[in-house]
């Protein structure tokens, strides 16, 4: 038993410190206001406080932490993208994921399996060696496989699909990991309070005070702040906000479902995506199967499931998986995915002097949690774009300079 | 093999579910059982002595009934063949070969017992705190947790069966079949609705089956109403079918013996009744603790005898109730603790005292005592408690029992309200939640609606019922009014009692105790939600049913708050684990068949998934590489015959049509002649490449289009979207499944057709790019002198019934010069050769006419077409990629599709199409590269897994430059 | 110009297999007959290719216009199914968009198809090859319940309501036929094969089968 | 499951139909800056409202607008375009 256990074993209370204070106030100002504790706001005040060394931040949130996308989302980690902007920017996040739980002292369940988005035809299959081929040359472990691989990671898979569009080939992506999404919040929360920020639940922002053209306050439902600099990071919820200041961006919001089966024994080691079947599968260290579709196919800001949704799913589940037909559903939810044309996120500074965003995160925000803490610490900091997410800047439509990601970002998540 | 053991039943009683005619035999954990048909699982173990059924999934700790109603998720078996089967709710059949689920050893010496030994060294949320440092230690930590948790294992070798999966619709669908939903559908059927009432028990009445002393007449109740409801002839019963989801506009999924219905309600009744909650004290888990509707349902449908000797812990007068019924089933009632200090004056009451019952009124059970390690109790500790659950002394009396019954109080089984969207609030004086807010058209009745006596249920169900009936034709709704219900309180407001040494827990499923959700809050996790995320209350298989309220009442006592500001956690399907096989039901999967498929069939294609579409890749017996080559040299040297009736194929008519063609497309159609057609390329709204096709004039004010086989239905209803916004005089007509296309190439082409048609095919008579309606092999015809693959061709589009009568007269007439059919991959490798690019693999998501070497299809001199605008702003920037062709002449290395073009560390661009061309005998690809780099004669670079290999960039087309072949 | 080739069934390969009685009806090879006592089947349910029935489609803003002076009255509601004096049935489907279905032995599309072998203004010919079944038996509803949300109490009789079956768009319609009560699918021909299989696997638990176009045309072989 | 009534076909489930986007109005061309023009190419109006949208039956090819809470996912009104 690790040594961590026995202090709880002997000592006679339980006395672990608070993961977080809810302090009672507001003040009147802060150096830097974030929206959103979701990973994402969290993450950005860890490192401002402790990389920058600005500790006078409150991070905003309507409902509790890690209430938004990063409680809903399927907790799958991968850096395999096909643009260089893309590929570099994920690779670091997961670098800093490897190390996160350490960096956190707290167990993040981080758990590399190895994720397969699998080939259901030779376009797909075409895709996945682009997006292989680029990784590779930007030192990112992803290989093109065939279905003699696939199988000998994960033996128990029909590749014939059940006659209906049979496995091809898949992009092999060993630093491909699951995590315990909700932890990632937890431990940024902590880490970020542990240095001064002060974290703000129950509060909603109302409105945000721009003159000229620069910020100087946000409203909440408990009062007026004063502050300089404010940080946008509430993905799923962002249009609203972005109405505050007047900014007009690509951002629709798509509802992405996911469920979950009751525990099993593990059978399943690796992560497996296919997007012609709309299906992500892993299995959690719970033993739950996690599972994830496509996005609904049109806009709604409701978290509201669907039978659609899990009826598809489970048919696709079965073409790969059709020996799961008695295992059970427990529960279906649904978070908000804020989609871009170019399946990139918009990231950087705004027209509104001040005003920081990091939206556009789509189906893919968790796995970018610590580089976009990182990142936007930065950029708040030196008020200066952070060379990782220049690519992203909110001003590349107009330039009719969009990033190539849209080929694969939707092939998996 | 040895006897079954049987132990026999109480006495027979009129309501009870198991038919003492029928004997069945079933073995669990290796020991063989006797039952009776009708019997559950968990009740025939329970009825032969058995108080070992199943072991939690965290300490492992032993767990016997406790619900008897679906909420028992530690009673979890399986056969091999299924996994966590339900013990307190699956029916015995005769042979099943059960054994629990997760379990080291044996369900009886469980090896990972010993966690609950060192459960002290596992607090809430340990697994967090532990393990990760170092590092790469981690992984081998996780293998041990994922194998200790976990519950059944899947089978891999379990085959698919398909589950019949319908639609239905109603009036009023009432769920639950108890007196108030029973009374909703009379009210209903009565006012005309066409009523389903949906009960999830295998008969009507729902807690009246069971009520025993605690409602003397039920069972004529139950008879009474059913009977009248069987006169209804517009009131369908579904017994043994539950509502597992209700999803936006009362879309409901019900689970059936025949499979899943998908219901439309206009109104639904929801008359689910409450979730029994237990007490929480130490020891409150282990085999003999269970709740009061647990002890009824064991003694009244299945006439077990729940225990010997019984201690019933309640905090309502339905407890007493219990007290007597067990006393009615033979047991041994050891005392009533009344968690109430001033107990109520009921006849129950009343009834307990001359019954000779002690009760000991303001006390509690302060902790059980275990027996035969942990595997039952052999007593418990009753003392004194206030109302807030503080022992005044912990001192107490011990009582001796093997079973303690829990009557404490319930919560509404408000699933289907919330998943709907409807609220529930917290109601002080009932001491429990209540539907608030309710969605339009869903109605609550009966205890899910706080109504607990039978008649007031009777008459509140008859209320909703009839509210149900008005909502559904549009009437205004009657007035309702709250029944007069005897039970004031029916709820204790904290049935819990902490202890020092734990173990109370107050989640079975996942072992979550009272100190849990303490130290949780007090670390941070202050809300619902968090509580939950944190201790994973909730999260097990009975989704919380039996632990939320609970919990929350923990949560709320710890952070000083009400309970009605603590609030529950999002209520989300399902009510029920539903497997993953009835919700898939009979997975449909439309797959389209060209006309000629069985034509291609009887030629030995072998069929590729393009799409919906089963297209021949190649046609055997070669293997793919020789059928392919030689397919191509049959196209080259003699002809050959394709089947591309997969390409969408679109009528454009009306005195508009030109105009239409000339914004749709980059190209210009007006001057487009009539007899001719020419390539046809289209563009998105951002200068994106998306489709292409050709474009034939049919007359004055009609077109023929074609697109990509991808493209069809999208191209289809975006020019039905223009047509309309422009409002132009056009009509778009989809031939796409209503026409058969085939494309018949090659020097011989000519001659093969000039034996099927009178019309003038001459070089001169039928020119390249010409177009000609006329008879072929007595079909009305289409054809399109076209040239994708280079030589001599002509597209044939005919009406999808003569298609196959077409493709066999080309066929017979080209016997002579050796026709063969030819399949998609010889189709790329041709087309290749004469460096025409396939839209969709020689471009990607974002790639421009520009950059893609289409330049020449597009008229930038046009007043307009969709994506101008933006390839204007894009046009005059220099390209950073551009599509060339390049010749391999050492190709000891082959390069695939889609590897990359490289400069040193810089990413040029990638290979989009590559082959070894039988006709030039060297291999040739077009890629993106640099745009300096296209200048043919350059050297690039191409990486192959690692290796660098070179590639000479040549002019296209690779073959016949001049098209004299395509032309002749 | 004019057509003499025989047409194909989209479901030829499937009937083959069944070893039917061919009949020639307009044109195409149909099956008649797919065995002995088939008429049984009528009394669970029964699977039957109708694609033989000729179809006209008529589209553009001339079309009720042109259709009067062929003395063809269309139904001014959408989707309302008039029949003609010939047995043949004529349904609007669009503001500007006809659907003519012929029965054996019917003239009217002849007669139509003949008349527009001259482009009319305004007329556009819209070829209809579409798989036609006909699900006949009581147990038809219970099938249709399986594979579409439109249930059979939901379809008006003689009228037309476009949706979708088995995933795939069809136009269904009720239809009663030698006295049996049917549901009519009309839907792409690329689906026939696919959707043939998928209802005789369902109707295959209700113990009903395939049957030739004799049971629902009696006098028409 | 949503239901959504087509002027023309009535009421039917939400899975028959394909949504069309946001109803925009097309800038002239020639009337635009560039950057006029790549707002109405790739900004769009994402916050939870009413908004009017295309939506198409697909199995019978008939496009329609409909007035949609986005927030709510309500619909108020649908009808036929009419210029």
């Amino acid at each position: 038993m690790p040594h961590r256990l026995l202090r709880f074993g002997l000592s006679k209370e339980y006395n672990e410190p608070r993961m977080f204070r809810s302090p009672e106030q507001l003040k009147k100002s802060y150096d830097v206001v974030i929206i959103g504790a979701g990973g994402h706001g969290l993450a950005t005040a860890y490192y401002l406080a402790r990389d920058h060394g600005i500790t006078d931040v409150a991070v905003l949130e309507r409902a509790y932490i890690g209430s938004g996308g990063t409680g809903r989302n399927t907790a799958i980690v991968r850096a395999n993208y096909l643009t260089p902007e893309g590929v570099a920017f994920y690779d670091e996040s997961i670098r800093l994921f490897q190390d996160l739980s350490a960096d956190l002292d707290l167990n993040l369940f981080y758990s590399q399996r190895g994720h397969f988005t699998l080939a259901h035809s030779d376009a797909s299959l075409r895709t996945m060696r682009w997006r292989a081929e680029v990784n590779k040359h930007l030192g990112v472990d992803s290989e093109l496989v065939d279905t003699a691989f696939i199988k000998e990671k994960c033996p128990h898979i029909d590749l014939s699909c059940g006659g209906h569009a049979p496995v091809m080939g898949a992009l092999f992506h060993p630093p491909g990991a699951i995590a315990r999404h909700d932890a990632v919040a937890w431990g940024y929360g902590r880490g970020a309070d542990q240095r001064g920020v002060e974290i703000h639940q129950q509060t909603e922002v109302t409105g945000i005070v721009v003159k000229g053209d620069k910020v100087t306050g946000v409203q909440t439902n408990r009062g007026t702040i004063e502050t300089n600099k404010v940080v946008c990071a509430v993905a799923g919820y962002t249009p609203p906000i972005l109405e505050m200041v007047g900014i007009k961006t690509p951002l629709v919001i798509q509802p992405l479902q996911a469920c979950v089966s009751e525990p099993l024994k593990p059978w399943l080691d690796t992560i497996i995506v296919s997007a012609s079947l709309h299906l992500y599968v892993s299995q959690s260290s719970r033993g739950e199967l996690v599972m994830g579709a496509s996005l609904d196919p049109y806009t709604i800001h409701s978290t509201r499931s669907t039978l659609d949704f899990v009826e598809g799913l489970s048919g696709h589940l079965l073409d790969l998986f059709p020996f799961l037909g008695d295992v059970k559903i427990l529960r279906q939810w649904a978070g908000l995915s804020d989609m871009t044309p170019d399946f990139s996120p918009i990231m950087g500074l705004t027209p509104v002097e001040g005003f920081y965003l990091d939206a556009g995160w789509g189906t893919w925000g968790f796995k970018a949690t610590p580089v976009c803490g990182k990142t936007m610490s930065y950029t708040v900091s030196e008020n200066k774009p952070h060379p990782l997410i220049e690519p992203f800047r909110l001003s590349r439509f107009k330039e009719f300079e969009l990033v190539g990601e849209k080929g694969a970002a939707s092939v998996g998540h | 093999m040895a006897d079954p053991i049987f132990i026999e039943r109480l006495p027979a009683a009129g309501h009870e579910w198991i038919d003492r005619d029928q004997r069945l035999c079933f073995s669990f954990e290796g020991r063989r059982y006797g039952a009776y048909a009708g019997d559950t699982i968990s009740s025939a173990l329970w009825g032969n002595g058995v108080r070992l059924l199943g072991r939690s999934f965290k300490y492992h700790r032993p767990r016997g009934v406790y619900s008897m109603c679906a909420h028992d998720a530690n009673v979890m078996l399986e056969n091999g063949e299924t996994l966590n089967i339900r013990g307190d709710t699956t029916l015995v059949e005769d042979g099943m070969d059960l054994t629990a689920v997760n379990t080291v050893g044996s369900l009886r010496y469980d090896l990972a017992g010993l966690t609950d030994r060192m459960s002290g060294f596992l607090p809430v949320g340990f697994y967090y705190k532990a393990f990760h440092t170092p590092n790469w230690m981690f992984p081998n930590w996780e293998r041990m947790i994922r194998d200790i948790a976990g519950l059944g294992k899947v089978n891999p070798a379990a085959e698919w069966k398909p589950s019949p999966k319908g639609y239905d619709a109603c009036d009023v669908l009432i769920v639950g079949g108890g007196p108030s939903g029973m009374a909703a559908a009379l009210a209903a059927g009565r006012a005309g609705s066409r009523v389903v009432l949906v009960e999830d028990t295998r008969c009507l009445g729902g807690s009246l089956c069971y009520a025993g002393a605690t409602a003397p007449e039920s069972v004529a109740t139950i008879n009474s109403m059913r009977d009248e409801i069987a006169k209804l002839e517009n009131v369908e019963v579904r017994l043994n079918t539950s509502v597992r989801g209700c999803y936006s506009e009362n879309w409901l999924a019900m689970i059936g013996p025949g499979g899943m219905t998908k219901m439309r309600a206009t109104a639904v009744v929801v008359a689910t009744g409450a979730y029994e909650q237990p007490a929480v004290f130490r020891h409150n888990d282990l085999p003999g603790v269970m709740l009061g509707t647990a002890a009824q349902r064991l003694a009244h449908l299945y006439r077990v005898k729940p225990m010997q000797r019984a201690l019933v812990l309640l905090g309502n007068d339905y407890g007493y109730g219990v007290a007597l019924d067990l006393k009615a089933a033979g047991v041994e009632v050891a005392a009533v603790v009344d968690l109430r200090e001033t107990i109520g004056k009921g006849e129950l009451v009343h009834d307990v005292k001359t019954a000779g019952i002690e009760i000991l009124a303001g006390q509690c059970v302060y902790e059980a005592h275990p027996a035969g390690g942990l595997r039952g109790i052999k007593g418990a500790r009753v003392c004194p408690v206030n109302s807030d659950g503080t022992c005044i002394s912990t001192t107490g009396i011990n009582v001796n029992c093997d079973g303690i019954v829990m009557a404490t109080g319930w919560a509404p089984a408000g699933d289907l309200i919330g998943q709907a969207g409807g609220r529930l609030n917290y109601v002080q004086d009932a001491a429990q939640f209540r539907p608030d807010e309710l969605p339009p058209g869903m109605f609550a009745a009966g205890r899910v609606n706080g109504v607990f006596g039978v008649d007031a249920r009777v008459e509140d169900g008859g209320q909703a019922g009839g509210q149900a009936a008005a909502f559904a034709v549009g009437k205004e709704l009657p007035a309702r009014r709250r029944p007069t219900d005897e039970i004031i309180a029916p709820s204790h407001p904290y049935p819990i009692v902490k202890h020092p040494k734990g173990k109370a827990f107050v989640d079975l499923d996942e072992d979550v105790q009272i100190k849990d959700i303490v130290n949780a809050a007090k670390e941070g996790y202050d809300s619902a939600e968090l509580v939950k995320r944190y201790t994973t209350v909730g999260m097990g298989p009975s989704q919380g049913k039996i632990s939320n309220l609970n919990s929350s009442r923990i949560l709320a006592k710890a952070t000083g708050q009400t309970i009605g500001a603590v609030g529950y956690t999002t209520f989300r399907p399902f009510t029920q684990p539903t497997t993953i096989g009835e919700l898939a039901g009979r997975r449909f999967h439309p797959d389209r068949r060209t006309p000629i498929h069985s034509r291609h069939q009887a030629a030995g294609a072998v069929f590729m998934h393009a799409g919906a579409w089963l297209r021949p890749e190649y046609y055997g017996p070669r293997v793919r590489h020789q059928a392919i080559v030689h397919e191509v040299q049959a196209v080259r040297h003699s002809a050959g015959i394709i089947d591309v009736g997969t390409l969408g194929k679109i009528d454009v008519c009306g005195a508009d049509a030109a105009e239409f063609l000339e914004r749709m497309y980059t190209g210009r159609f007006s001057d487009l002649t009539l007899g001719r057609c020419r390539y046809a390329l289209m563009c998105d709204e951002s200068g994106v490449v998306i489709d292409d096709g050709m474009s034939a004039r049919l007359g004055d004010d009609r077109f023929y289009v074609t697109t990509t086989s991808s493209g069809s239905a999208a191209i289809v209803r975006e020019m039905k979207r223009w047509a309309m916004i422009w409002g132009l005089e056009v009509t778009i007509i989809d031939h796409t499944g209503q026409f058969g296309a085939l494309n018949l190439a090659g020097p011989e082409s000519r001659n093969i057709l000039g034996r099927l048609t009178g019309l003038d095919i001459s070089a001169g008579g039928f020119e390249y790019l010409g177009f000609r309606e006329a008879v072929v092999a007595g079909v009305n015809c289409r054809l399109m002198r076209v040239g994708f693959v280079g030589e001599l061709g002509y597209e044939l589009h005919v009406p999808a019934q003569h298609a196959a009568a077409l493709w066999d007269a080309v066929i017979e007439a080209g016997q002579p010069e050796g026709i063969i059919p030819f399949g998609v991959e010889a189709q790329r490798l041709l087309r290749m050769e004469k460096g025409h690019q396939i839209i969709g693999q020689d471009t990607d998501g974002l790639t421009t006419p520009l950059e893609a070497g289409l330049a020449w299809a597009v008229k930038m001199t046009k007043p307009f077409f969709i994506g101008q605008r933006s390839l204007k702003i894009v046009e005059p920037r220099p390209n950073v990629r551009a599509l060339a062709g390049f010749v391999m002449h050492d190709s000891t290395v082959m390069p695939s599709e889609c590897h990359l073009v490289v400069d040193g560390d810089e990413i040029c661009g990638r290979v989009t199409s590559i082959a070894r061309s039988p006709t030039l005998g060297h291999v040739i690809g077009m890629a993106y590269m640099r745009p300096d780099q296209t200048t043919p004669g350059t050297v690039i670079d191409i990486r192959v897994e690692g290796r660098l290999v070179q590639a000479e960039v040549a002019k296209l087309p690779f073959f016949d430059p001049s098209n004299e072949r395509q032309k002749s | 110009m004019s057509t003499t080739a025989f047409r194909t069934s989209p479901l030829h390969s499937e009937l083959e297999q069944l070893s039917p009685t061919w009949t020639m009806v307009a044109g195409m090879q149909a099956a008649s007959c797919l065995g002995d006592n088939e008429m049984h089947l009528l009394e669970t349910v029964a699977l039957c290719d109708l694609s033989f029935l000729p179809r006209l489609g008529l589209n553009g803003p001339g079309v009720t216009g042109w259709l009067q002076t062929q003395d063809i009255e269309v139904p001014a509601a959408m989707y309302e199914l008039a029949t003609l004096s010939d047995g043949s049935s004529v349904v609007r489907i669009g503001t500007n968009e006809v659907i003519i279905e012929g029965v054996p032995g019917a003239g009217t599309i002849d007669k139509l198809t003949a008349a527009l072998a001259t482009d009319v203004k305004d007329v556009f010919n819209v070829t209809r090859n579409e798989a036609s079944l006909a699900l006949a038996g009581p147990a038809a509803a219970d099938v249709l319940a399986q594979t579409c949300s439109v249930l059979v109490r939901d379809l008006l009789q003689q009228a037309l309501v476009y949706t979708r079956v088995a995933g795939v768009s069809a136009a269904v319609f009720q239809q009663e036929l030698n006295g049996c009560n049917c549901v009519r699918l009309v839907f792409d021909p690329s689906y026939g094969i696919y959707m043939w299989r998928e209802l005789l696997k369902i109707i295959a638990e209700y113990g009903g089968g395939a049957v030739g176009f004799a049971c629902l045309f009696p006098e028409s072989q | 499951m949503k239901i959504m009534t087509c002027p023309v076909n009535g009421p039917r489930p939400l899975q028959e139909f394909v949504y069309g986007g946001d109803v925009t109005e097309m800038p002239c061309p020639d009337q635009v800056t560039d950057e006029q023009w790549a707002a109405y190419v790739f900004e769009r109006d994402g916050a939870p409202g009413p908004h009017k949208e295309w939506w198409y039956h697909a199995p019978s090819g008939v496009w329609f607008i409909a007035e949609r809470d986005t927030g709510t996912d309500e619909i108020s009104n649908t009808y036929l375009y009419n210029g």
